[in-house]
């Protein structure tokens, strides 16, 4: 299934939105005006974007402290994302969560974690809600590489085949788990074979590839949607800025960033869309302009946010508050 | 309250009950479906044929994937009870427990919460060993973010259960497996819940204060009714929950008898009644005859023989040796 | 691989030791001269027995709770694991473990565990040691169906495959994980299939034929010697007694119990090896006799022995003791 | 002893230098070998070049491969120190460390011994949020068969190390991650093991017991100092080791000054500070001025905004307007 000529300029916008944002938050962690653990996902906008314009906005996700794009791209509002990675009382959990915790029901973003594999087995349990009120949500859970090597993944996709889960496992295979590389922890070459071990279809697609992913998520969403189960996809990718921000490159091999950067997808796809005729290089700048300005305003309304209060520290442990 | 009934037969109605009022009460773990047999106690007997398998799920041997599957349903809406079949067995689900059910609410700044509820048993003297058997709920009390249960009578099961059930956030429910399967005094009323965070006072008394929970209710009631005849009065007081702690009940005791005993039988150091005894010498200092005392089991792995089980537990002689010495300390303390 | 005409005695010997000795300690138990929980792994005498026969004294092996079989075959003297399940001062563990805890590093069982999955990881690190040593010991790895589903079996396979160790993990398929039939908890039909997610071999073989299951553990036992890596050996066999001693069977099939007890591998493979002219009956009924005696003295010696002193809860709890 | 050095540099000076004395000992977790950065604060680093990359060995993302390859070399006879990245991580392996690294010796009735040393970093302040960052010390102190430590100091850090190495039983060694980074006195001396068990009277003095460990040594010793200018004079105690604890050390300090604060990171509720206390009360009950003071973290999970993890953690404020309130006491308390 190829995306329409709309869904095509959606996946594009969304891409020019994640991009810029990631871009900025790094440049303002540069400057120094904030100061957070930020795990870059630049390279890896095609994933979430593409999937993200076949869900809608009550389907539900589960992802990752890298998982600025996926939560954005489903919808979380720039300004809310901005100020919770400042701390701020404006941050969608008010500051509480921080920049690996996002979450944001209003967009379907339902938990973000910073366990390696944990976002499966509770994006089971969003999955099995929705199955038994019927409401049609599917839930994707985000997770890397690496994470399919912890026990989390294993029970989880067992137990969603198992009871044929609204659910989709997106591993976005990038290559490295913080500096090692994928073939150190990662006793088979394709992680999609792994599928098998669990009765699952398994969609190796190439995750810089915006039609090639949209594909895939959406036979994946369908087929979710129809109540035939989980599907598994692995979406190799790259991430562009390391682990965490900081990070130096001294594991990788040479050159094999630059040669990754070299394929960054956002240009790649900005220049077929015009190469195509589906849509003009003005339009596609007006996007991104546009989004320029959004995420501007949003650092700005974050950075002038005022902290939580101190008080906050006993709100949210429980419903009620409970005396020390 | 009146009538006996088993602490497994208060449990499962209690599950009856607020599956029955609540269509949004679900049940999953090991075994708990009727084509399995219903729960390995039957504990969850009869409730699948009842609501239907769908509400009551009977998994895999995969507690993450089991806490996963309640937290989510538990964020979007549901109120799992998820079954951790022995609490040694939570050692497998810590990540999902500690990290996600105990702090979505907070790290989510309110916006979601996790109204679930994980029942497990524990309990040496079953000859099970030593990983079988822990009480481990000093963990989970260390854990802001959780509830931690353990009742001692099929009243408070059924009751504590309700609430449970009905509670806003993430409770434990422990089970204590030596006393499961007798009849015993009180069968609940049916719909009566009991609330998180109140001690019963199982005994009045005005000579030394007993604070317990689960099983060492037992112990503590057969040493205050053996000493009674010898006019030493033992209040008795069963915490029904651990985290929160009944601190109103507990000082408000001490405070009148002016000794207290922790008794329990998790593994004595670094355990609750650590805690328990220094908010007691914290709000009550210079109003004490006596240390708080602190029994619990001995520091080490539950053994299997049977005569180092018996020798790694706290037993209601250890308990009276306390009582006594403390009972000694009264005629030489001072007045007020 | 078919066993020689002296391993195939070998096998009936291990196979002969194992089903009597489970029949002594279920009579005893019945008789209330003893009480434990014990989960009577009676009707999967085969597996043990052929795997054993392939392994030296010096191999390693951990096992679960339903382990008294793999303990016996691997030759934990019968009188000390009489007196451990006994709760005696005289038994392997000095009657610390318990029936669920055998331990008896002269024979080579390193660890027996009661957590479902745990058996795996430790096998590896009993592993690796002898790939560091040079030892050329291999160990295995003993579970159940059910423990496949469990996080740590994957963690365990793909380290042990990422690291070419030495183990090989044996899962005996009884059908039923407690009282949950293998489907319900297991998403895939051949647990075996769960391999090629490690890219390690898989084998699917019939546990309850020595024959089928010498070649088998041959197999992997030659591999791992060999330095190549790991196997997966799932072996479908039943048990004869439920999950633990005292169960019902009412969560089973009508009927279903009794089928596989009519194929009870012992007979058959005893009448196996007098049509075939390997054993008379007179050299059969020779080593059941023997076995017959020798068990009644390890019952006799155990419940004679003294029970563990009570300052033992002080002891082994750490090298040296500490003041409490 | 004498110059400065980090505490990443103690840590990798002691693997590299037990390694080097014992070719039994390994290293083992995620990114720990060269190829992958020698950890992701370089804690491991030249390891494997130096002693090959099958002593020193990069993971998958498992914690419990991790953990059960430990245990399992352990047995063997081998000493790994496995890394479980930040202190979170365990519960994903916590299994493996309580249900089997702490009771093997003693299930096996002493035939098997693991002498293995667990790594593990945290602390909060680093805005690393809620899962990141807790202390859970009390949960392994709470369990027998391991012992826990915890250094302030880069020769601490050092002798732990190589203690905990030398050790025949599993050790926990938790690394404060604020305090990681900087140039620390004191330099470690080659070869000086630190013995597990024993404190480090890190002041002497007279009128209150400070019992601390970890980074909160330095707010002890800033208030402490800071005091001294007005003559109010502050033993410090720097525990070390959380279990086994150095009730010698503790009992005689707090004998001697009468008073007593107990400060740790981990969260105040059923924290190690409960148990120290309730020991204290117990052993030295009417000999103290008044009752001993816990400070530790808020019942919170630890929050991201920096303003709220300031409130969240216990602090050098909290502990001088303890120390001055203890002090106020002695004024007013009766002689000896
Ligand atoms: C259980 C657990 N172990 C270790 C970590 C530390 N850690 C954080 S991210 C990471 C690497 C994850 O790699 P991958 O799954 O490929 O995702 P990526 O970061 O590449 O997106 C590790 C080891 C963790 N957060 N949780
Ligand atoms: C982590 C864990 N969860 C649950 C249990 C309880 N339990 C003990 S045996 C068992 C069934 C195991 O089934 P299987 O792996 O097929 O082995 P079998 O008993 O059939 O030999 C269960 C659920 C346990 N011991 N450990
Ligand atoms: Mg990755
Ligand atoms: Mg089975």
């Amino acid at each position: 299934m190829t995306p329409a000529r709309d869904e095509k300029i959606d996946i594009f916008r969304k891409m020019s939105l994640l991009k810029q944002n990631d871009e900025r938050i790094r440049a303002v962690i540069k400057s120094g005006r904030l100061v957070l653990p930020y795990y870059s996902p630049r390279g890896q906008e095609v994933i979430p974007s593409a999937i993200s314009v076949c869900l809608t906005p009550d389907d539900y996700i589960c992802t990752i402290y890298r998982g600025t794009h996926d939560s954005l791209a489903k919808g979380v509002p720039v300004k809310q994302l901005w100020a919770e990675i400042a701390g701020r009382a404006t941050g969608t959990c008010k500051g509480k969560g921080g920049p690996m915790h996002i979450t944001h029901p209003a967009s379907g973003v339902m938990v973000t974690t910073g366990i390696v594999g944990s976002s499966m087995p509770i994006a089971n349990g969003l999955a099995w809600a929705s199955q038994l009120s019927g409401d049609g949500r599917v839930t994707v859970a985000y997770f890397g590489d690496g994470a399919s090597n912890i026990g989390a993944f294993h029970e989880a996709l067992n137990l969603a085949s198992l009871w044929r889960l609204p659910v989709i496992f997106v591993c976005s295979n990038n290559g490295y788990a913080e500096h090692t590389k994928t073939c150190v922890g990662t006793s088979v070459d394709r992680i999609s074979d792994r599928a098998a071990a669990y009765a699952m279809p398994g969609i190796h697609v190439d995750g810089n590839d915006p039609i090639a992913m949209y594909g895939a998520a959406r036979q994946a969403i369908d087929r979710a949607r129809a109540g035939e189960g989980p599907t598994l996809i692995e979406a190799v990718t790259f991430r562009f800025f390391g682990h965490v921000f900081g990070d130096d490159d001294a594991y990788m091999d040479e050159g094999e960033l630059e040669a990754h950067r070299a394929k960054d997808p956002y240009p790649v796809y900005r220049a077929a869309l015009i190469a195509s005729g589906d849509a003009t290089e003005a339009e596609l700048a007006a996007i991104e302009a546009a989004h320029a300005a959004e995420i501007e305003e949003a650092a700005e309304f974050a950075l002038s946010s005022p902290y939580p209060d101190s008080r906050e520290i006993y709100v949210d442990v429980y419903e009620e508050e409970l005396s020390a | 309250m009146s009538g006996k009934m088993s602490m497994i037969q208060a449990v499962n109605l209690a599950l009856h009950d607020a599956m029955k009022a609540d269509p949004k009460v679900l049940v999953l773990g090991e075994d708990v479906g009727d084509a399995e047999g219903g729960g390995i106690l039957g504990i969850t007997k009869g409730l699948s044929q009842t609501f239907g398998a769908s509400r009551v799920k009977s998994t895999p041997i995969a507690e993450q994937a089991i806490m996963g599957a309640a937290i989510g349903a538990a964020i979007a809406g549901y109120r799992p009870v998820a079954e951790i079949m022995l609490m040694n067995f939570t050692t497998v689900a810590m990540d999902m427990i500690v990290n996600h059910a105990a702090k979505l609410r907070f790290m989510s700044g309110g916006q979601t919460s996790v109204p679930l509820v994980i029942r497990t048993m524990t309990g040496a003297s079953m000859g099970n060993g030593g990983q079988h058997s822990d009480f481990l709920e000093a963990w989970f009390a260390h854990t802001a973010g959780l509830k931690v249960c353990i009742p001692s009578n099929p009243a408070d099961a059924y009751g504590l259960m309700l609430s449970c059930i009905a509670d806003p956030d993430p409770c434990i429910f422990v089970e204590t497996m030596p006393i499961l399967f007798s009849q015993l005094p009180d069968a609940p009323e049916r719909g009566v819940a009991i609330p998180l965070g109140k001690a019963r006072l199982a005994r009045g008394g005005s000579d030394v204060t007993i604070i317990t929970y689960g099983r060492q209710v037992f112990d503590a009631m057969q040493v205050a009714n053996k000493l009674a005849a010898e006019n030493i009065d033992c209040e008795v007081l069963d915490l029904r929950t651990i985290s929160p702690l009944d601190m109103d009940s507990i000082l408000g005791s001490v405070a009148k008898t002016g000794a207290a005993i922790v008794y329990h039988e998790a593994v004595k150091n670094f355990g609750t009644g650590a805690e328990i005894s220094s908010r007691i010498h914290e709000q009550l200092f210079g109003k004490l005859r006596a240390p708080v005392v602190r029994i619990g089991a001995k520091f080490a792995p539950v053994p299997f023989a049977k005569s180092l089980e018996d020798t790694f537990l706290p037993s209601a002689a250890d308990l009276e040796a306390a009582v006594r010495s403390l009972v000694g300390d009264r005629a030489l303390a001072p007045a007020g």
